[in-house]
């Protein structure tokens, strides 16, 4: 039990590790699309440094110091109950803990934690981005949740090691390419849930200040940096798991989860800005009708 | 247009029971109680009337009731046209000599006239009713001839009071002595056709036309008198 | 026969007042007049043809406890104790439907209906 | 015993002599009345003791004159003649006790005569067995009416009078005419007499007519549709003491005389009358009542309606072919509906007098204040409009009862006016219990109403035990005993932390008296509501002072007919403690101030339920087995019962198409009751569901159809209900949103009909007391400590209150679903459950359901505790004890079931497996871990791992303490300035404008905007219909006539 623990934080490690890494790619890549240098790809690791260093002086209350370690620990959570690589006893990670299901409900922990500590804080920007976000969240997990339960009924589980190894045996058995429409509909829904361009109202980073954490500094904000870097990477993996037949070993994990983020990233830096309600208009509109097809059909059948 | 519904639907209901009385023949023989009344009445009551042993003896329950109505008839007008505290007013116009004259010869002749139909309701035709509408007419004579003439309502209403109290006194009687309420044989039958027979029929039957007279005589008074207006 | 039918069409106009006469008193008239109509008509259910009246009053026609006349010469007693008893309460009912529209009358001053629809719906 | 005649004699001489003894003065003449009333009175009862104790068998029989019967004119007394003599003595006392009391305008020895006389025409019409002498007594009485209803200083009474007399004297005409016909048909008068000479076959055409005529008379006055008018105008018009004896007496001698007239008639097309005129009568008046604005005329209509009924009864008892228990069943339920509404109307119309007001806008508030008063019009109203306990319920039940089944429309739309009834009566009731400026002052004495309503009591506590009785349904008699109790608690009103204390120990005393009950499904609801309710009636202390003092006793009636519904064995005793539980709890809906509106539609909605259930269950009747028990599999039921008995239960779920009432009913509830409404109450509809889905709807056709229907709506719900709380601003109405949402995917488990299935929804039911339970506690603390409800006015209260505001966040995860607390695992059953039967349209809808709920979970968190904290709630202090134990008690449950769901799950097992599964559908691996088909989950790690890290930061925030300064709440980083005031910094209105503007269509209130057509059409539509009653004397009789001729057209077989 207790090396299952050990293992627990080589994955969080290097999942923080690998996730910032891409938070910087990431900045990277956008800078240069719009025309800029950027930042350095370790830009990332020098902040989370900084960040730390940083000496907390001041809070707002309770919830307000409690939700960077909700926040934190709902990272690392979805992270755990991902199975990185499957039948590897290191990178398979919690995922007996729980199943498709769990992961789900697990993924709301954190920012549940963040909104609270951002509406404690007093300030109106960091409340009113909750809002946006759990809006928005209404809209994008519908064709999310059309895409997975039609695959968990497809497959007839929601056991995220049995729909991996279901997806064994070439590429062509992947759900990517076995439901595609399923799959567009989730990875629209993906966009959504990184809150990226064109779904990037929640955290509005130029009028809102940076949504959630305005009130939050040094520390604090390290642990919330930390756990959204895990937390994205626990998403990639989750896809990954999905659609792309999931990971026998590390490198196949690398590169199928760095192409997802990659997806992500180019499409975020070439669209504006959909307001919130034109967010879920779009969320429950295209996507749906998308995914729909498939889970008629898997209905049917 | 509403005389119009009228006239078809009484019409509709007019055919309906028209309908009925093919059956019945006009005149026909009647059968059933009746043949026991004119067959045993006689004997039974000793009364020479059978229309008043019916009435008096073997219905005497409704002719209870029937006393009732008019009483209560009498009451409810009383109750209702004087229902406020007012002053009693009686308006009328002088009446003429003649009739003034005949009424002071007819009227103690009315009153021997209905007294004679009531107490002979047993033997001749007529009764009680008959006898006391025949008072309640003197009485209003008087109030046609006589200006000032306003009748003595204590006495109206005590001889009304005794004259029902003794009608439904009688029939507990006949409770008590015959084990049946307005039983007749409280009293003896005597003999057939005699003024004094057919045991309690007359009591009962002056004390329906006393009552009958002074109630009616009652609701004239009311309905002539009108409350004072303010 | 006849008297089956007058009765009858003494009772339908005395209702015909009723349903259609606008006054009052001719109401109260209508009521009467069904009152009479029905009094008729009990009397003449109860006719015998070449029948008697019910009162035995001469010697010839009841000796020594027993009844000496043909008992279907006699007409029926009963209905004319009925009618008797109807009689009277006509007459009460006319009585307090008289006081009733004397009331209304040092009311309203009108014995219309249409002056007396306050209670409706 | 007193020979019946001796009390018309009597009577009649007391009525003769006050003639005299008015000259003596007013005392005196009442001295006569009284003591005539006092022994006509004790006679009547004598006779009636005799027959009621077995003493006096026979109708007495007496013979007037020593005559035998065809030749003289003879009474007899029978058992219903006597019951009804004593009913009509008694009102007519309470009546001129009423009317002394008021004081008489007029002069009153004449009134004291004319009442007695009335009494005594009324009575005599009862005893008379003579065709001519019931003419009589009928004259007798109706002039005696026609002077006493003119007798108001109100002219308009003069006018209700004359239509009285006219009406009346073409009715006593019919019945002369009929009368004189049948001597000359028979050749007697006697009643007797005259049915022995009739046999059915003789009913060609002129015993027909003769027939009709007599009865047609006597339906006149029985106040039938459309020649009813009249009656009306005199019970909005006459002197209410009048009205009183009238309706409450004399109409019920002429039914009587009805019955028995018919019965001596053979008249063969009784049954037609019954469902042509009594039904429509009903009906009409039911619906021409809703819109009435004068008090009285209302209740006349209802008067009207009632009668209707009766008639509608009599049909079946005479005409209907009734046989052997149902034929008693019949002739109680009319002893009953003549009972009920003789006590129950003329209470209401001495109220009416006492009030002096007769619009009903001016009645707003009248109750308030009174105790008395309050009791009184509360209880006649609810026995009028037949709630339980009060006779006017058993009355209904044993005539549905007893109607055949193949009337099963009659049994629909007696049930439909019911409803109407309902509608009416608690729009009155409801204007009256609201708050009002007005002041009223009670003109009159109040002993007469009190004596009626006593009685009343009496006999509903009669008529409910004859039930029993008669059904042979046995029911708990300690459960009757704990109910009976709840009177007592009552009568502590003046005490309100004895009520509390006596409210817990009964429920205590029920849980130690149950506490070995087998955990079936019975079992299993049975401890729940115990258990819940103790913990949940635990926490209202605080908050019941601002309730009226029959707070505590509705309380514990309501959760002891909860205690009665889970006992019930048969379907019958299930919709009786059914409906007690409705009506309680909408008397305890209806003490929230600005709940009048809100617990109408309540009582509305669950009347439809509860008919609806009622006639589903005559639909499950079948010969001599009129209470079908729930385990009698032998047969197959119709689709229509199963869903006619499942809408109760949809109702009071509050499912989709039928949640109007829930908003409102939840966030207006008293406080102290919105926890066991949501908790407890609304699982009853699960319970009752449940018992649906496993006995009922396996034999029926197309179970397999209804089923994922009710998952679809189930799932509906939970969608959309979860989206429409996110935009309430009221705290109790998201919560209520969110309570129908929750109740949602039980009943999704419910439709699934497989263990697994089960498993969840009475996992989830149980979850839901606790985590809904505990929300609704939190929120009455807050309330009673802030004062208000609406959400934008609070805010920043996790300052103040941190002990609410943790078992609040417990409480808002547990609802959401996430995992260390015990929420999860009920989706995750669920969930699973829809995965095994594929259902993956529900799944979608579900699982998207409770991605919308985050939405309001938020809001609730945000605009209540966290923010800026408002000046005025500086001093607000942390919510009252008994509250705050509640809460951590409830808390502490969802963290346990979190850390170890077996703790209900073990519970669920036995259930689901007495319902005839091999297993709950799921397995255990090793301890925690629990697997289904499609995947596992592990509760345990889930909560070692969460509630570990949580302590660890607790533990982290408390070293770090003291290091960081704490800020106050202005000092934010705004654009570089310094906000001025909390509110203007405070983000708590609207919060969710930009998903308004995109689902604007979908939470547009379509369902609660067609209800609202849907009635004000109907409720327009009567408005306008009942100008039939034009006012006008030609008119009404013009209709008497109509009928007379419309009777005569479709009865008669012609001789022509």
């Amino acid at each position: 039990m207790w090396y299952k623990i050990l293992y627990g934080l080589l994955v969080v490690v290097g999942g923080l590790a690998y996730g910032l890494l891409l938070g910087g790619i990431s900045r990277k890549i956008t800078a240069r699309l719009h025309g800029r240098r950027g930042p350095t790809v370790f830009q990332n690791y020098i902040d989370l440094i900084k960040l730390i260093r940083k000496k907390t002086a001041i809070s707002h209350g309770t919830m307000f110091f409690l939700a960077p370690m909700f926040r934190l620990l709902g990272g690392i959570g979805v992270l755990l109950l991902v199975p990185i690589v499957t039948k590897s006893a290191i990178l398979s990670n919690f995922s007996f803990g729980g199943d498709l299901i769990v992961v789900l409900y697990f993924m709301v922990f954190g920012c549940l934690g963040m909104a609270l500590g951002a509406a404690d804080s007093g300030h109106p920007h960091s409340a009113l981005a909750p809002t946006r976000g759990l809006a928005q969240m209404a809209g994008y997990e519908l064709p999310f949740l059309i895409s997975v339960i039609g695959l968990a009924i497809a497959h007839n589980t929601v056991s995220l090691g049995t729909l991996v190894s279901a997806q064994q045996g070439g590429i062509l058995h992947w759900n990517l390419f076995q439901y595609p429409f399923l799959s567009i509909a989730g990875f629209i829904a993906m966009l959504g849930m990184y809150m990226a361009y064109p779904f990037s109202v929640v955290m509005a980073p130029q009028e809102i200040a940076v949504g959630p954490p305005t009130e939050y500094s040094s520390t604090f904000l390290s642990f919330m940096f930390t756990g959204r870097s895990l937390f994205g990477v626990g998403k990639y993996v989750l896809f990954m798991d999905l659609f792309l037949g999931g990971a026998t070993n590390l490198l196949e994990a690398f590169v199928k989860t760095f192409a997802i983020f990659l997806f992500v990233v180019f499409i975020t830096g070439v669209f504006p800005r959909y307001r919130t309600e034109q967010a879920v208009k779009f969320f429950w509109t295209y996507p749906v009708v998308i995914g729909l097809i498939d889970f008629i059909r898997i209905f049917i059948k | 247009m509403r005389k119009i519904v009228a006239i078809v639907f009484l019409a509709i209901i007019g055919f309906y029971i028209i309908s009925i009385f093919s059956a019945f023949q006009f005149g026909d023989k009647y059968k059933g109680v009746s043949e026991h009344y004119v067959k045993e009445g006689i004997i039974e009551n000793r009364g020479a009337n059978l229309v008043t042993s019916i009435v008096v003896n073997y219905r005497g329950f409704d002719t209870l009731g029937e006393v009732t109505v008019l009483f209560l008839a009498a009451t409810g007008l009383s109750f209702l046209l004087f229902s406020c505290k007012c002053e009693r007013e009686f308006k009328r116009i002088k009446s003429s000599l003649v009739l003034r004259t005949a009424t002071d010869t007819l009227f103690p002749m009315i009153l021997l006239f209905g007294a004679y139909i009531f107490i002979h309701g047993h033997l001749t035709p007529g009764g009680g009713f008959q006898g006391g509408s025949v008072i309640a007419s003197g009485v209003m004579l008087l109030f046609l001839s006589f200006r000032s003439f306003h009748p003595n309502h204590k006495t109206l209403s005590t001889i009304e009071v005794l004259a029902g109290i003794s009608f439904a006194g009688i029939g507990l009687l006949g409770l008590v002595y015959a084990k049946s309420f307005l039983a007749n044989s409280v009293l003896p039958l005597g003999q057939w056709n005699r003024l004094i027979s057919a045991g309690v029929i007359p009591l009962i039957y002056i004390a329906v036309g006393l009552k009958v007279g002074a109630e009616l005589s009652g609701l004239i008074s009311d309905m002539i008198s009108t409350t004072k207006e303010d | 026969m006849i008297f089956f039918g007058a009765s009858l069409l003494l009772i339908l106009i005395g209702l015909y007042g009723a349903l259609v006469k606008r006054n009052l008193i001719k109401i109260i008239i209508g009521l009467s007049i069904m009152d009479t109509g029905i009094n008729m008509l009990i009397i003449s259910l109860g006719f015998v043809k070449g029948g008697t009246a019910p009162i035995i009053s001469l010697k010839s026609l009841f000796q020594k406890n027993s009844l000496l006349v043909d008992v279907s010469k006699i007409v029926d007693p009963l209905p004319q104790a009925l009618v008797l008893t109807a009689i009277v309460i006509g007459v009460a009912v006319t009585a307090m439907a008289l006081s009733v529209v004397i009331r209304m009358y040092s009311v309203k001053k009108s014995i219309e209906i249409d002056d007396f629809k306050e209670l409706k719906w | 015993m007193v020979n019946p005649v001796v009390i018309i004699a009597i009577t009649l001489m007391a009525a003769f002599s006050i003639g005299i003894f008015q000259f003596f003065g007013k005392k005196f003449v009442r001295g006569v009345f009284w003591l005539t009333i006092l022994f006509d009175f004790s006679a009547v009862l004598s006779i009636a003791y005799g027959f009621l104790t077995g003493k006096i068998t026979k109708p007495i029989m007496v013979k007037i004159g020593g005559f035998p019967p065809p030749i003289g004119i003879n009474l007899s007394v029978d058992r219903f003649g006597a019951y009804l003599a004593v009913v009509i003595f008694f009102i007519g006392a309470m009546a001129a006790y009423h009317w002394l009391n008021k004081g008489i305008d007029d002069p009153e020895p004449k009134a004291l005569v004319l009442m007695l006389l009335l009494l005594l025409g009324s009575t005599g019409m009862i005893f008379t067995q003579d065709f001519f002498n019931l003419f009589v007594f009928i004259e007798i009485t109706s002039i005696a009416s026609y002077g006493l209803v003119a007798s108001n200083v109100d002219w308009s009474s003069l006018e209700a009078s004359f239509k009285y007399i006219v009406i009346g004297s073409i009715s006593s005409t019919f019945v002369l005419l009929g009368a004189v016909l049948l001597y000359k048909f028979g050749g007697s008068l006697n009643m007797l007499d005259i049915s022995s000479k009739i046999t059915p076959s003789r009913y060609g055409g002129v015993l027909m007519i003769i027939a009709i005529m007599f009865l047609f008379g006597l339906l006149i006055e029985l106040e039938l549709f459309p020649m009813n008018g009249w009656a009306l105008d005199i019970y909005q018009g006459a002197n209410p003491a009048v009205v009183a004896i009238l309706a409450g007496g004399i109409v019920k001698g002429f039914y009587l005389v009805f019955v028995r007239s018919a019965i001596y008639l053979k008249f063969p097309y009784i049954l037609k009358i019954g469902l042509i005129f009594g039904l429509t009568t009903y009906l009409v008046s039911q619906f021409f009542a809703w819109k009435q604005k004068d008090i009285r005329r209302l209740f006349g209509y209802s008067s009207v309606g009632q009668l209707g009924l009766l008639v509608l009864a009599a049909g079946f008892y005479v005409g209907g072919g009734l046989q052997g228990i149902d034929k008693t069943y019949m002739l109680l339920a009319i002893v009953f509906f003549v009972l009920n509404h003789s006590f129950s109307k003329s209470t209401l119309f001495f109220i009416t007098d006492l009030i002096e007001e007769k619009d009903i806008e001016k009645w707003k508030g009248v109750l308030k204040g009174n105790k008395l008063l309050k009791t009184l019009f509360s209880t006649s109203v609810l026995s009028m409009a037949g709630a339980p306990p009060f006779i006017g319920f058993w009355a209904k039940l044993f005539f549905v009862l007893a109607i055949p089944k193949q009337y099963f429309y009659v049994v629909v739309l007696v049930l439909l006016g019911a409803v109407a009834e309902i509608i009416y009566y608690f729009n009155l009731y409801r204007i009256t219990s609201s708050d009002s400026e007005n002041c009223f002052e009670i003109k009159g004495s109040i002993v007469p109403a009190s004596m009626n309503t006593l009685v009343l009591l009496g006999l509903s506590f009669l008529s409910g035990y004859y039930f029993f009785l008669y059904t042979r349904i046995s029911v708990s008699t300690n459960l009757l005993i704990m109910m009976g109790a709840a009177i007592i608690i009552y009568i502590f009103g003046f005490s309100r932390i004895f009520q509390w204390v006596l409210s817990l120990g009964i429920l205590s005393y029920a849980l130690y008296l149950f506490k070995n009950i087998n955990i079936n499904l019975q079992g299993f609801f049975l401890l729940f509501i115990l258990v819940g309710g103790l913990i949940l009636v635990f926490a209202t202390y605080p908050v019941s002072k601002k309730y009226s003092w029959s707070f505590y006793p509705l309380l514990i009636f309501s959760v002891l007919s909860m205690v009665g519904i889970a006992l019930a064995k048969e379907w019958i005793s299930l919709f009786i403690f059914w409906e007690l539980m409705s009506w309680s709890s909408y008397l305890i809906i209806n003490q929230g101030s600005k709940a009048k509106k809100a617990s109408w539609v309540y009582l509305v909605m669950s009347a439809i339920g509860g008919y609806a259930m009622l006639s589903g269950i005559k639909l499950l009747t079948s010969g001599p087995n009129l209470v079908p028990g729930f385990n009698s599999t032998a047969m197959r039921y119709s689709t229509l019962s199963a869903i006619l008995i499942f809408t109760a239960f949809l109702i009071k779920m509050a499912t989709a198409p039928v949640h109007i009432w829930a908003r409102e009913a939840y966030g207006e509830s008293p406080d102290g009751f919105t926890p066991i409404l949501s908790g407890i109450l609304s699982k009853m509809g699960v319970f009752g569901a449940i018992l649906t889905v496993v006995y009922l709807l396996p034999h029926t056709a197309h179970s397999s159809v209804i089923l994922y229907g009710l998952a679809l709506f189930g799932a509906l719900t939970a969608l959309f209900m979860a989206l429409f709380a996110a935009f309430q601003e009221n705290v109790k109405k998201v919560l209520a949103y969110s309570s129908v949402s929750q109740v949602g995917y039980i009943l999704i488990g419910i439709a699934l009909a497989s263990s697994l299935g089960y498993s969840a929804a009475l996992y989830h039911t149980v979850n839901h007391l606790i985590f809904k339970g505990l929300l609704f506690v939190a929120v009455a603390g807050i309330i009673y400590r802030t004062g208000t409800s609406y959400l934008p006015e609070m805010g920043g209260l996790i300052r103040r209150m941190p002990v609410t505001f943790l078992a609040f966040l417990m409480g808002i995860i547990t609802l959401a679903g996430i995992p260390p607390l015990s929420g999860f695992a009920g989706k995750w059953l669920l969930y699973s459950a829809l995965l095994e039967k594929k259902w993956m349209f529900i799944l979608l809808i579900a699982m998207f359901a409770s991605i919308v709920a985050f939405m309001y979970c938020y809001k609730l968190l945000h605009t209540i505790f966290l923010g800026q904290l408002r000046d005025k709630y500086i001093k607000v202090k942390e919510v009252p004890l008994p509250i705050a134990i509640v809460e951590l008690v409830l808390a502490g449950l969802t963290m346990a079931v979190g850390i170890k769901p077996s703790l209900i799950l073990d519970f669920s097992d036995k259930v689901v497996k007495s319902l005839g599964f091999y297993g709950p559908g799921y397995a255990y691996q090793g301890a925690h871990r629990i697997v289904s088909k499609f995947g596992y989950w592990n509760a345990y790690f889930m909560a070692v791992f969460a509630i570990g890290a949580f302590i660890i930061a607790l533990v982290l925030f408390f070293l770090v303490k003291a290091k960081i300064r704490k800020v106050g709440q202005l000092d934010i980083g705004y654009s570089g300035e310094v906000p001025d005031s909390p509110e203007s910094v405070h983000f708590g209105y609207d919060l969710y404008a930009h998903m308004r503007r995109a689902v604007s269509p979908f939470i547009s209130p379509i369902m609660e905007n067609s209800y609202k057509k849907v009635y004000n059409g109907i409720a327009a539509f009567v408005d306008y219909a009942r100008r039939f009653y034009t006012g006008d004397l030609n008119t009404y009789a013009m209709w008497v006539i109509i009928t007379l001729s419309f009777i005569f057209y479709i009865f008669y077989k012609g001789v022509f």
